[in-house]
């Protein structure tokens, strides 16, 4: 599988950029692909992507070790499958209501589910899943498990009480929980300085004692540093870590957001392409000399089919039975049928 | 009278109040700068600037909190949920405060504000974002609650419910936004809390809804008209406090009720309408009266299985066949 | 069989399913180091260790969402609410959350998981502490919600909660905890779900209640008796899932129903369960089925308000004299 | 009326130190008749005392424009209602549930208000009341008035979700309401280390841009200077504050909290009681040569004459009308009747 954790333990080698740069430039692929299923109408709702900030799930997911730690996350929830090895189709299917999908179509673009890859959604209530994710690092902690938690929320979703809370719990218990806030500056319409008082998120690490830092989450070679580095700790040291990752969310806010007019000029979102994680990474390779603009370009091509491949296969799903609307409201009961 | 959409409808008993009255004002989630989710709050920040068009973090218990407390000072807040699935978070503060504090004082403090939002499902918004609110807020005293159909209930009740010194649980539907229907422009005209409408006469059953269920209603009577049965369609619109004496009237003239609601059947509010009518009626009814809802399941997000979830004219016809 | 406190059969159960099982844990305020406040969990921080028995900060929402976050790998916590009341901070994780994450997920997690605690009116505690939170929980498809009246089902329900995969409320009532009554003392010995009580038999009408109202019921029962008329008294005691074969096949012989209930009347669950009588009894029935409930009004503090809203065996016997 | 707000332009005049002597000892021998109350049977539910941290109320709404400005609080009410003046036989009454009471024995203990005063209760909600208290000063705001809001909370409630998400508005939008945490080192049973991952409450201004400052809570006479201090900075920066303020709970946590032993020693309660703010206060005095200690105790015994008369008549009133549970649900209409 393509974007299959990654072996980075020696992220600065050829092989290990390529594979980075492929496995990132594969989830914008994808996750392009996603939005365009979304306008042609074979997906509703609302679906979020990750443009823009492909290098906070490649750096952190490839640092963990993939299928026993946990991850969790809000809505906006694609690239995290993808970098923890989800099935592409499945994603796809799942986000088109197909029978094929990681639930069978019964979660969406924004709850999907992989336990045994190690995700745990896919959460829809802003906040709601941050004390999910503390509670998993709890679990692992009572059964002696040393498994870390990445328990990534937005910087709107920083606000909400409940995440507090589980700060306050996650150090007072010592849980192995990483609280990653993914600054992108945006919460839907509501730029960053316009909801919260102090626009420096790390800061809500302090009242609890809880290590906290500032990253930046544009340069995917420096997040791996990070993310081993805080890795190692929290499972060594089983205690959380919160740390605050500026990216940029070059996306509408959902893909049905036509309106970003309303919150950023053009020249801002221009400006913040200009720090562009693939670019980036992709003048690194090109300067190393390990891959040619044109072999990048054939990469890019030869990425776009498999997306349309993977697509295709999706697509030629059906939808779920009618019957499956009561399948799994209780593990060992039915509800009384009928309207 | 303008044919307008139930957004603007919503946008223009907004304008309306806070033209009269400068203590209403508006808070919530991404209303002002960006104009409001479903736009119902579009051009009001620049309107009434940004002390009396609040956009807030996604803090629904604070937000709402700082909005109880500020009515309980005089302040007029009209406070929007994202959508009301969302208010759930911020239910304490509305059932255990809002709800309370003028009993608690005997009637010292009250709280004269709005909490709106559109309730129910749209169109594969999945689980979380999917759900009915009604049965929740209508069982709690203090609260009013109300579920307007139309744009000119829509317009009207939204004056009613800012004009109401009581805390009012304000359901919108996500799919009437853009509904049209002729709405009255008098700024002094408004919908009074605890009338039901009857939006079609008719003599052999009754069919009582409230918001988007409404339209399933009339669907619904259309059909059985077709029948030759005559239905008689009730928007209750105003579930607490509720017009048992209009519902009553007609169920003792078409001795048959059918009453239809979005939200989960067990446990949701039209239970409680249909034992009201069994309480009151019982010696008129020809046989149960019967339920038509949504089905007992969080709500799926492929197509067809949320549509299945939906109670639909079809459902309702096979439903009645046993009382008809 | 031992007689023992209503109290003492929880803890009990939460012992015998802490040595049972090891992934059974609790959380809660107050719970470990100050014995709970209802004393249930008395002892057992010094029996299990603070990893088993955790108290916790205020904070409902987060570490109700712990709690699930923890069975969602597999744990099994049992979570103590100082009063449902205080659950409904956590509505939004308990309801949005718990309840939908297995069918979300097309039931590749599960959650299992007891939040337990008093729920109801004890004594003088005012509005914010008073609340019956039944017709809540009762609402949403994913939960079980269970109420025991008897010592003996207090323990086995409670054992059957913690055995349980899925998320279960778990009410208990104040005013119960010193009630005494038999209780198993086979470790085995669980109560299904599901299943209602009948804990009298009669002829003439059936009296329906879950929780300390099934004393009320009792009560009337008795007065009944002296007046020559036979109750048969249902103790419900499921009321997610609901046992209507039991309750339906005493309406059918009895004719006649009453549903009691202590929260407020209207939108209660007991408007819930006299719907579903008439659904399935419509033929049978003498008369409408008669509901019985707390006044709708905020819990006051005075005493003599306070009894003022409670149902009492006279408010049943008066409401009853219109369908016997 | 005794405890009516105190002049304390000159704090250490003799007369100003008296009277505030005077103030708390007269809270402090109202509360015991509360416990009293409660024990003789005379009153139920929970009721809690504010013996012990009387210079938190006489030091922070002394220097309020009491009538003017807002104060709301938990259900460890009383001392609060006091100090803003309200009707001390109503009180009494209100705890007692009869219809003299403040709100005609409809809240009780728990649920003390008297607008008039400023005080807006009362609540019972750990941390439920907080956004309120920001709403106050919210409408205060609004409306262009140079109101001042006196947000009192519980160590415990300060790890409530609902408080953080008040600071973060409060900060954002400048409201003039001063949170402050009574850290008396308990909620419930529960101390202070075992619910706070880090025992410095302050620092909860910290993530938010917020003022913030520890501040001793057993000197009366210091807690005098803060407050007009910190209350002057927000009446003219209109900018919110965050103060803990270190003292001790003496008493049970509520009347009926018979196992004191379960969660602190003796010997911890009797070196706090050292620490005593009325101790503190009368040695001043004496000191001082404004009292004798003489004076002082007939000073206490004339006040526990007071308190018994105050008592006495709020027990000769009668309990509501059973009318009444209907009165006040709504402003303007009725609920169904019945049960
Ligand atoms: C409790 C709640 N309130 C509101 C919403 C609506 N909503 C969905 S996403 C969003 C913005 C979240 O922003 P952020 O946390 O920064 O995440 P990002 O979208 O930038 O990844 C809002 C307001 C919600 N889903 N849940
Ligand atoms: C949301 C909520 N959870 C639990 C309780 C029960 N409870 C009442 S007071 C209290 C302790 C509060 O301690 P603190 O905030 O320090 O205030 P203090 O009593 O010390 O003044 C608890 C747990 C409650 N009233 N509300
Ligand atoms: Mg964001
Ligand atoms: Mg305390």
């Amino acid at each position: 599988m393509l974007v299959t954790p990654i072996d980075i333990s020696n992220p600065e080698s050829p092989d290990t950029l390529l594979h980075l740069y492929k496995q990132m430039l594969y989830t914008r692929i994808y996750e392009e692909k996603c939005n365009q299923i979304y306008r042609s109408g074979k997906a509703g709702g609302y679906l979020h992507v990750y443009i823009g900030m492909e290098a906070l799930s490649s750096g952190w997911i490839n640092a963990l070790k993939v299928g026993w730690d946990y991850v969790i996350t809000a809505y906006r929830d694609h690239a995290h499958a993808l970098a923890l090895g989800s099935d592409p189709v499945k994603i796809f299917s799942e986000i088109m209501g197909r029978s094929t999908g990681l639930s069978r179509g019964k979660g969406g673009s924004m709850h999907l589910y992989d336990p045994q890859k190690g995700l745990y959604g896919g959460w829809g209530i802003v906040g709601g899943h941050v004390p999910l994710g503390a509670g998993l690092a709890l679990g692992a902690k009572y059964k002696k498990e040393d498994r870390v938690v990445l328990n990534f929320l937005g910087d709107g979703a920083s606000n909400a009480g409940v995440v507090f809370e589980s700060l306050n719990m996650a150090k007072l218990w010592n849980l192995p929980c990483i609280f990653i806030i993914e600054n992108n500056e945006f919460a839907m319409g509501t730029r960053l300085e316009y909801h919260a008082s102090d626009t420096e998120l790390h800061k809500r690490g302090m009242p609890f004692g809880m290590k906290h830092e500032r990253l930046d989450g544009m340069d995917v070679l420096q997040t791996i540093k990070d993310a081993k580095r805080i890795i190692n700790h929290v499972r060594e040291y089983q205690e959380p870590y919160l740390v605050e990752i500026m990216c940029y969310r070059y996306a509408g806010h959902g893909a049905a957001d036509n309106d970003q007019a309303l919150y950023r000029t053009k020249d801002e979102l221009y400006k913040a392409k200009e720090r562009d994680p693939l670019t980036k990474l992709a003048n690194l390779i090109i300067e190393k000399n390990i891959a040619t603009p044109q072999q990048l370009e054939t990469m890019q091509e030869e990425l776009e089919e498999v997306v349309e491949e993977q697509y295709a296969e999706a697509d030629a799903a059906p939808a779920p039975e009618a019957e499956e609307v009561y399948h799994h409201i209780y593990t060992d009961m039915e509800v009384e049928r009928g309207h | 009278m303008a044919t307008i959409t139930y957004r603007d409808a919503l946008r223009l008993a907004l304008i309306e109040e806070m033209d009269r009255d400068t203590l209403v004002m508006l808070m919530g989630e991404d209303i002002g700068r960006y104009q409001g989710t479903f736009r119902v709050t579009q051009g009001l920040l620049e309107k009434y600037g940004s002390e009396r068009v609040m956009d807030t973090p996604i803090t629904e218990p604070g937000f709402t909190g700082i909005a109880i407390g500020a009515a309980m000072v005089g302040v007029r807040p009209v406070v929007e949920m994202m959508t009301m699935s969302f208010s759930i978070l911020a239910f304490d503060q509305i059932f255990n405060h809002a709800a309370k504090v003028h009993y608690m004082t005997n009637g010292q403090l009250k709280v004269p504000m709005v909490i709106r939002g559109p309730s129910g499902a749209a169109n594969q918004l999945s689980a979380q974002h999917s759900q009915s609110v009604d049965a929740w807020y209508a069982h709690v005293p203090g609260l009013k609650v109300v579920a307007p159909f139309t744009p000119q209930d829509a317009k009207g009740m939204l004056k009613s419910a800012i004009r109401d010194d009581n805390p009012v649980i304000f359901l919108e539907h996500p799919t009437l936004y853009g509904a049209k229907g002729d709405v009255s422009e008098d700024t002094e005209f408004v919908t009074p809390f605890g009338k039901a409408h009857v939006l079609k006469e008719g003599s052999d059953i009754t069919l009582l809804a409230y918001s988007k269920m409404v339209q399933t209603c009339l669907d619904t009577a259309e059909n059985l008209h077709q029948q030759g049965i005559s239905a008689e369609v009730i928007d209750i619109r105003s579930l607490l406090p509720l017009d048992m004496e209009t519902i009553s009237s007609s169920v003792r003239k078409t001795n048959r009720a059918v009453v239809v609601y979005e939200g989960w059947r067990n446990g949701g509010f039209g239970a409680e309408i249909a034992a009201r009518i069994s309480e009151e009626c019982f010696d008129y009814l020809d046989g149960p009266v019967v339920r038509v809802a949504g089905l007992n399941v969080p709500m799926p997000y492929a197509r067809n299985l949320e549509l299945e979830c939906m109670p639909k004219p079809e459902n309702i016809l096979e439903s009645i066949k046993k009382i008809l």
